[in-house]
């Protein structure tokens, strides 16, 4: 099934809504004006789109350190978003989380995660409350290549196995974890899959920087998980355009390694010369999406730097619903 | 009142509860026990025999047994939580904490902070903990202390039959995480049990023996040795407040203070360590609420800075002792 | 290359040693003499023993909560065990550990181990530390159906391949963890080895209940360790022969499985047999071990009764080697 | 003397001790950077730049560029201590013992003592922790007093760049378990550090202010903060001894009691909650073993019991400051 050109321009607009959150990030980041660890998103922007473009409120994602484009793309707030990395009470976590831990459960989108490998076993017992249900939903685990060493991610998929649960683990292989090459730390040396699949799972791979790829891959996923047939593990080959956080010197960059990966991996760039030569969509169809997606990012940024600040008595609101 | 064993309180509160809620779901391992073998599910019904019955009941959606992955046990909890389930999960051994850590400090307890208060995680993780089976030093530690020192859980320590039942139906409505920590060495002790609906609210100490001399605060498997010793101490014609705080977050710091504020002296008995443990905090929190009151240096009664040792003799000397807390006592009253 | 006649004997009496040793315990337990949780390891003497056969002692082991067979073949004294196990000072451990956690450095036995899983990683820095040592000695972990699914037995595995390190994890597959069928909890529901060959490691199978087949294959296991070839997997099928702990019901089990199991899987009856018909070892030989073997296992009972005891003064000692 | 940030005392201590000590191994994640990538090794040489060419010089079997796995790298720290080796383990962050609690608790921790004395576990594990950074609940949590409760274990928590040459020498020769905590926020200050040999023993606090009035006990990053109060106090005239703990397994019991003994008035400051926390602990043993000298009751400063929030304000008030000491030390010495 092709998607309709409302779903097209639908999926441009996160994508480009993504890379502009965190372009502007990126600068104001470089300025001083925002606190705490952040990590770029930048680059994998059709993984995130391509899969949540298949999933509604009820179904539901849990995310890594990386998390603002799965954030974006599962449907949270975007101003929320911005004030939240702005530490205001008016973001999405009244200033408590930050860019490390956007959740908004009302859009599915269970919690960004620090830890490194945490999300997927909590992704799993969503999954087993979704069989619970029985309502045909699905509950993602994104994680990274550096991610898929740690223990817990093994642990998660096996019992989603042992459990017929309904869970995907989307895996984002963008190379590197931190400073560290994939290749040196997946002992494998080829893929990430094949250590699911090795856990009795269907596994699927896919090149992430084509948004039609990802999108027509995850179709077939998600029809054979929420057919009941029990959880299933798909790797993305997409790439990170900026450092690990921001502040990275990438010294672990090869000679015009990322020239080269904004030249012929810009997923943005790939889709609007791929849905442009179909004729599916139009040149200043797509410009004027991006004028709308920045102008909603001047107004987030804007409206985050008038936003309220919590007071010294917001430290002991929420660690409870109730204590006593 | 029935008359029940303390894992039975457990267990008859998992069933009522299962019944009344159909999101209340258990996970861990050999809950069922038979999974995959010629014998069938239900072969065993959890190790402390705390979920027979629960499978045939409930199913399998709901009676998860899991393989020996406690990360991912108390993840799935987590996730099952944040889904809007109630789970259960079961540690099996409190010592097990340590390969599943992160899950309950970085993410279940944090959640709700984190997301600043738009989540909640209606999440309880019980295990069995405690010494006096010889079974060395990775199954019988005891907790309480390093999980009470992380806000976002609540830590919950009964010591009868009777507030297993009203602490841990508590626990289960409860919408915040609970750990609820079980001693092995009273599940086959026996007590009086209210019927019907018994709910005990978090944060009240109970007073199990009144006496006007000497405060003895204890937990868990403590309390019964707290109270051989004020008994003992009681024919002697020495009278002690034994204060069994239930629960160690939130802790019920008023009836402590309130005790110690007439007694004058304070005794604190902890089966853990006293490095950063329980019975330093209870002292310190005494120290510097009711300093004016105290008539004697607060005593504690913990184990020495050891692992917990193996032979009989060793573990014996390693723990609490009414005899110890005995001497402790009359220290107190014998203080210059 | 044929084992010696000597080199069968050996391996017999400590096949036959294990299961003396662990017989006599089920019935000291049953008496209530010893205190504590213990885990008998009857049935799968053959692995233990073929696997340690081709040790000395700078080659290294890490052993799991069923411990008493891998210690005993890997040169533990037997009289030193069985006083630990009674809780005396002159146990191997000083009456400290018990069961659980028996070890003895100067044999290469790094320890018993209460917490399943926990040894992969520690075999893997005893591996890491031959190789620095570069006298071809390699380490191996043994676990258990039950503890291939713990995270730290992944991620051993996976530090294992990328370092090179020559690290070997020898699977026992019992079928049961406790009370659970390795077909319910094993997601693969085949084996355990295909997990480690998708960490890009070279695995073998083989039967456990075989003394010559275990042998054999860790003839070529090693060869391939010992040359520096990275680490291996190695999966025996094997059978435990008592409860999971001294005191389980075992109502897991199938009717007659058991005696099926004492009838066609008993490896020191393989054992005897196969020696025997091929004319390698002469029935009479073997009893006389037999009696050995019993009269040695009488000695360490009556030998830890009279063993002196610990006294509250022990309990502060051996915390650290220094404090202040 | 030379002048060097506390990250480069670090640094050099272990380029000298790897020269040393061919025993001495390291291993973390990127702790070499830029394994298996076209820009090759050494791309960072740790986060915090703590192993700067440390591969360069010593290989890749005596530099071990980790995967993402802590239960891997301190358990392998564990098997190369038990070997004969000398592991230094990095952490990269505290908050990270959630995924490898049981390596360093059941296991190292352990050992010695399981094994009857007859194993030892010379295994360093070093990690950054601690707040100021705006990063939350997950990457800035102070764990010092969970890792002290557990015997076996020896933690040390160095606040200036000399020390942190002097104690981890001593933590990487000493032949038992040690955790030695890096705050993040000190890794850039500077300070004169002793030229070759320099040993500080474990268990011996530092007297970085003297006074009669007040005994401040401070560890890492507090004892900046304990200092500023103190010299602002000095102004008013008020004296304070404030001594810098150093390590937190052992600790300098004497060294507080005798400065109490003296003062009578107990200020502690600590960087985690106070629940079964440090400060708790200090104020409890000061009770129990110098009541008779205490004026007033002991004070603790510490974060309230929530989890780290991440907004710049919340994080400064959930902080410990000079401002809070100051008023701690007025409030014991205005008592009655
Ligand atoms: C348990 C844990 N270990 C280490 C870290 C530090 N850390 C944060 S992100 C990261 C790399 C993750 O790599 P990958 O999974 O590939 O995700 P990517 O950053 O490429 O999106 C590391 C090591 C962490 N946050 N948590
Ligand atoms: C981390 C941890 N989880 C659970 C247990 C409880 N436990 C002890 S042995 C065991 C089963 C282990 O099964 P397997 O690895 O197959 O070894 P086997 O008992 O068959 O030798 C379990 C669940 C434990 N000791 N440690
Ligand atoms: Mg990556
Ligand atoms: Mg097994």
């Amino acid at each position: 099934m092709q998607l309709s050109r409302d779903a097209l321009l639908q999926a441009y607009r996160q994508m480009r809504t993504i890379r502009a959150f965190e372009e502007r990030l990126h600068d104001e980041i470089m300025k001083g004006e925002i606190a705490g660890f952040t990590h770029l998103y930048c680059g994998q922007e059709a993984v995130a789109v391509g899969v949540c473009e298949h999933l509604d409120h009820e179904d539901m994602i849990v995310s890594t350190h990386r998390g603002h484009g799965h954030c974006i793309a599962k449907g949270c707030d975007v101003v929320g978003m911005m004030k939240e990395i702005w530490g205001s009470t008016e973001g999405l976590c009244n200033g408590k989380g930050g860019s490390m831990h956007i959740a908004d459960k009302d859009v599915g989108m269970l919690g960004a995660n620090g830890i490194v490998g945490a999300g997927a076993p909590i992704a799993v017992g969503a999954a087993m409350s979704a069989k619970l249900d029985g309502k045909g939903k699905v509950s993602i685990a994104f994680s990274g290549d550096g991610a898929c060493n740690q223990g817990t991610t093994f642990e998660a998929m096996n019992m989603a196995v042992v459990t017929n649960a309904p869970a995907i683990f989307v895996f984002e292989n963008n190379k590197y974890s931190e400073h560290t090459g994939f290749e040196y730390a997946v002992g494998t040396n080829n893929d990430i899959v094949s250590r699911a699949e090795a856990f009795g799972m269907k596994v699927w791979r896919a090149d992430g920087c084509d948004f039609f790829e990802v999108y027509e891959t995850m179709r077939d996923v998600l029809e054979h998980v929420r057919g009941g047939n029990g959880p299933a593990a798909v790797e993305f080959d997409t790439e990170r355009f900026y450092g690990h956080f921001e502040g990275d010197p990438q010294r672990y960059r090869g000679e015009g390694e990322l020239d080269r990966l904004w030249a012929e991996r810009d997923c943005i760039k790939i889709f609007r010369q791929r849905a442009t030569e179909a004729s599916l969509l139009k040149s200043d169809e797509l410009d004027g999406v991006d004028e709308e997606v920045l102008a909603l990012i001047d107004k987030a940024v804007d409206d985050s730097r008038a936003a309220p600040r919590p007071t010294p008595e917001d430290v002991q609101r929420d660690v409870y619903i109730d204590y006593f | 009142m029935a008359t029940m064993l303390y894992r039975d309180a457990v267990l008859q509160t998992l069933h009522a509860e299962m019944e009344r809620d159909e999101s209340v779901v258990v996970l861990g391992e050999d809950l069922v026990g038979g999974m995959g073998t010629a014998g069938g599910p239900e072969a065993i019904g959890g190790i402390w025999g705390t979920s027979v019955g629960l499978f045939d009941k409930f199913g399998k959606d709901r009676v998860i047994d899991t393989p020996i992955s406690e990360c991912a046990i108390v993840g799935a909890a987590g996730g099952l939580a944040l889904a809007g389930k109630r789970p259960v999960a079961e540690l099996m051994f409190a010592d097990f904490i340590g390969v599943s850590l992160d899950q309950i400090w970085n993410q279940i307890g944090k959640f709700r902070y984190m997301f600043g208060g738009k989540s909640k995680c209606p999440a309880v993780i019980r295990m069995a903990y405690g010494a006096g089976f010889n079974a060395a030093a990775q199954h019988s530690q005891s907790v309480h202390q390093m999980l009470s020192g992380m806000p976002g859980l609540k830590v919950v320590m009964p010591s009868t039959p009777a507030d297993v039942k009203g602490l841990f139906t508590q626990a289960i409505r409860d919408d915040d995480p609970v750990i609820f920590l079980e001693h092995k060495a009273l599940y086959g002790v026996e007590g009086e049990v209210p019927d019907g609906e018994h709910l005990v609210p978090f944060g009240h100490a109970r007073l199990s023996r009144a006496g006007e001399d000497v405060t003895i605060v204890a937990t868990g498997m403590m309390v019964g040795m707290a109270e051989a010793a004020a008994d003992s101490l009681a024919e002697e014609g020495i009278g002690c407040d034994v204060l069994d705080l239930r629960t160690t977050s939130p802790m019920d710091e008023e009836a402590i203070l309130d005790s110690v504020e007439v007694t004058g002296r304070l005794v604190v008995v902890d089966e853990a360590p006293a490095r950063c443990g329980l019975a330093r905090d209870v002292s310190a929190l005494v120290s510097e609420l009711a300093f004016a009151s105290l008539k004697a240096p607060p005593q504690a009664v913990t184990p020495p800075h050891t692992p917990i040792p193996f032979a009989r003799e060793l573990e014996s000397a390693y723990l609490p002792s009414p005899d110890k807390i005995v001497a402790a006592v009359q220290k107190t009253l014998n203080w210059r």
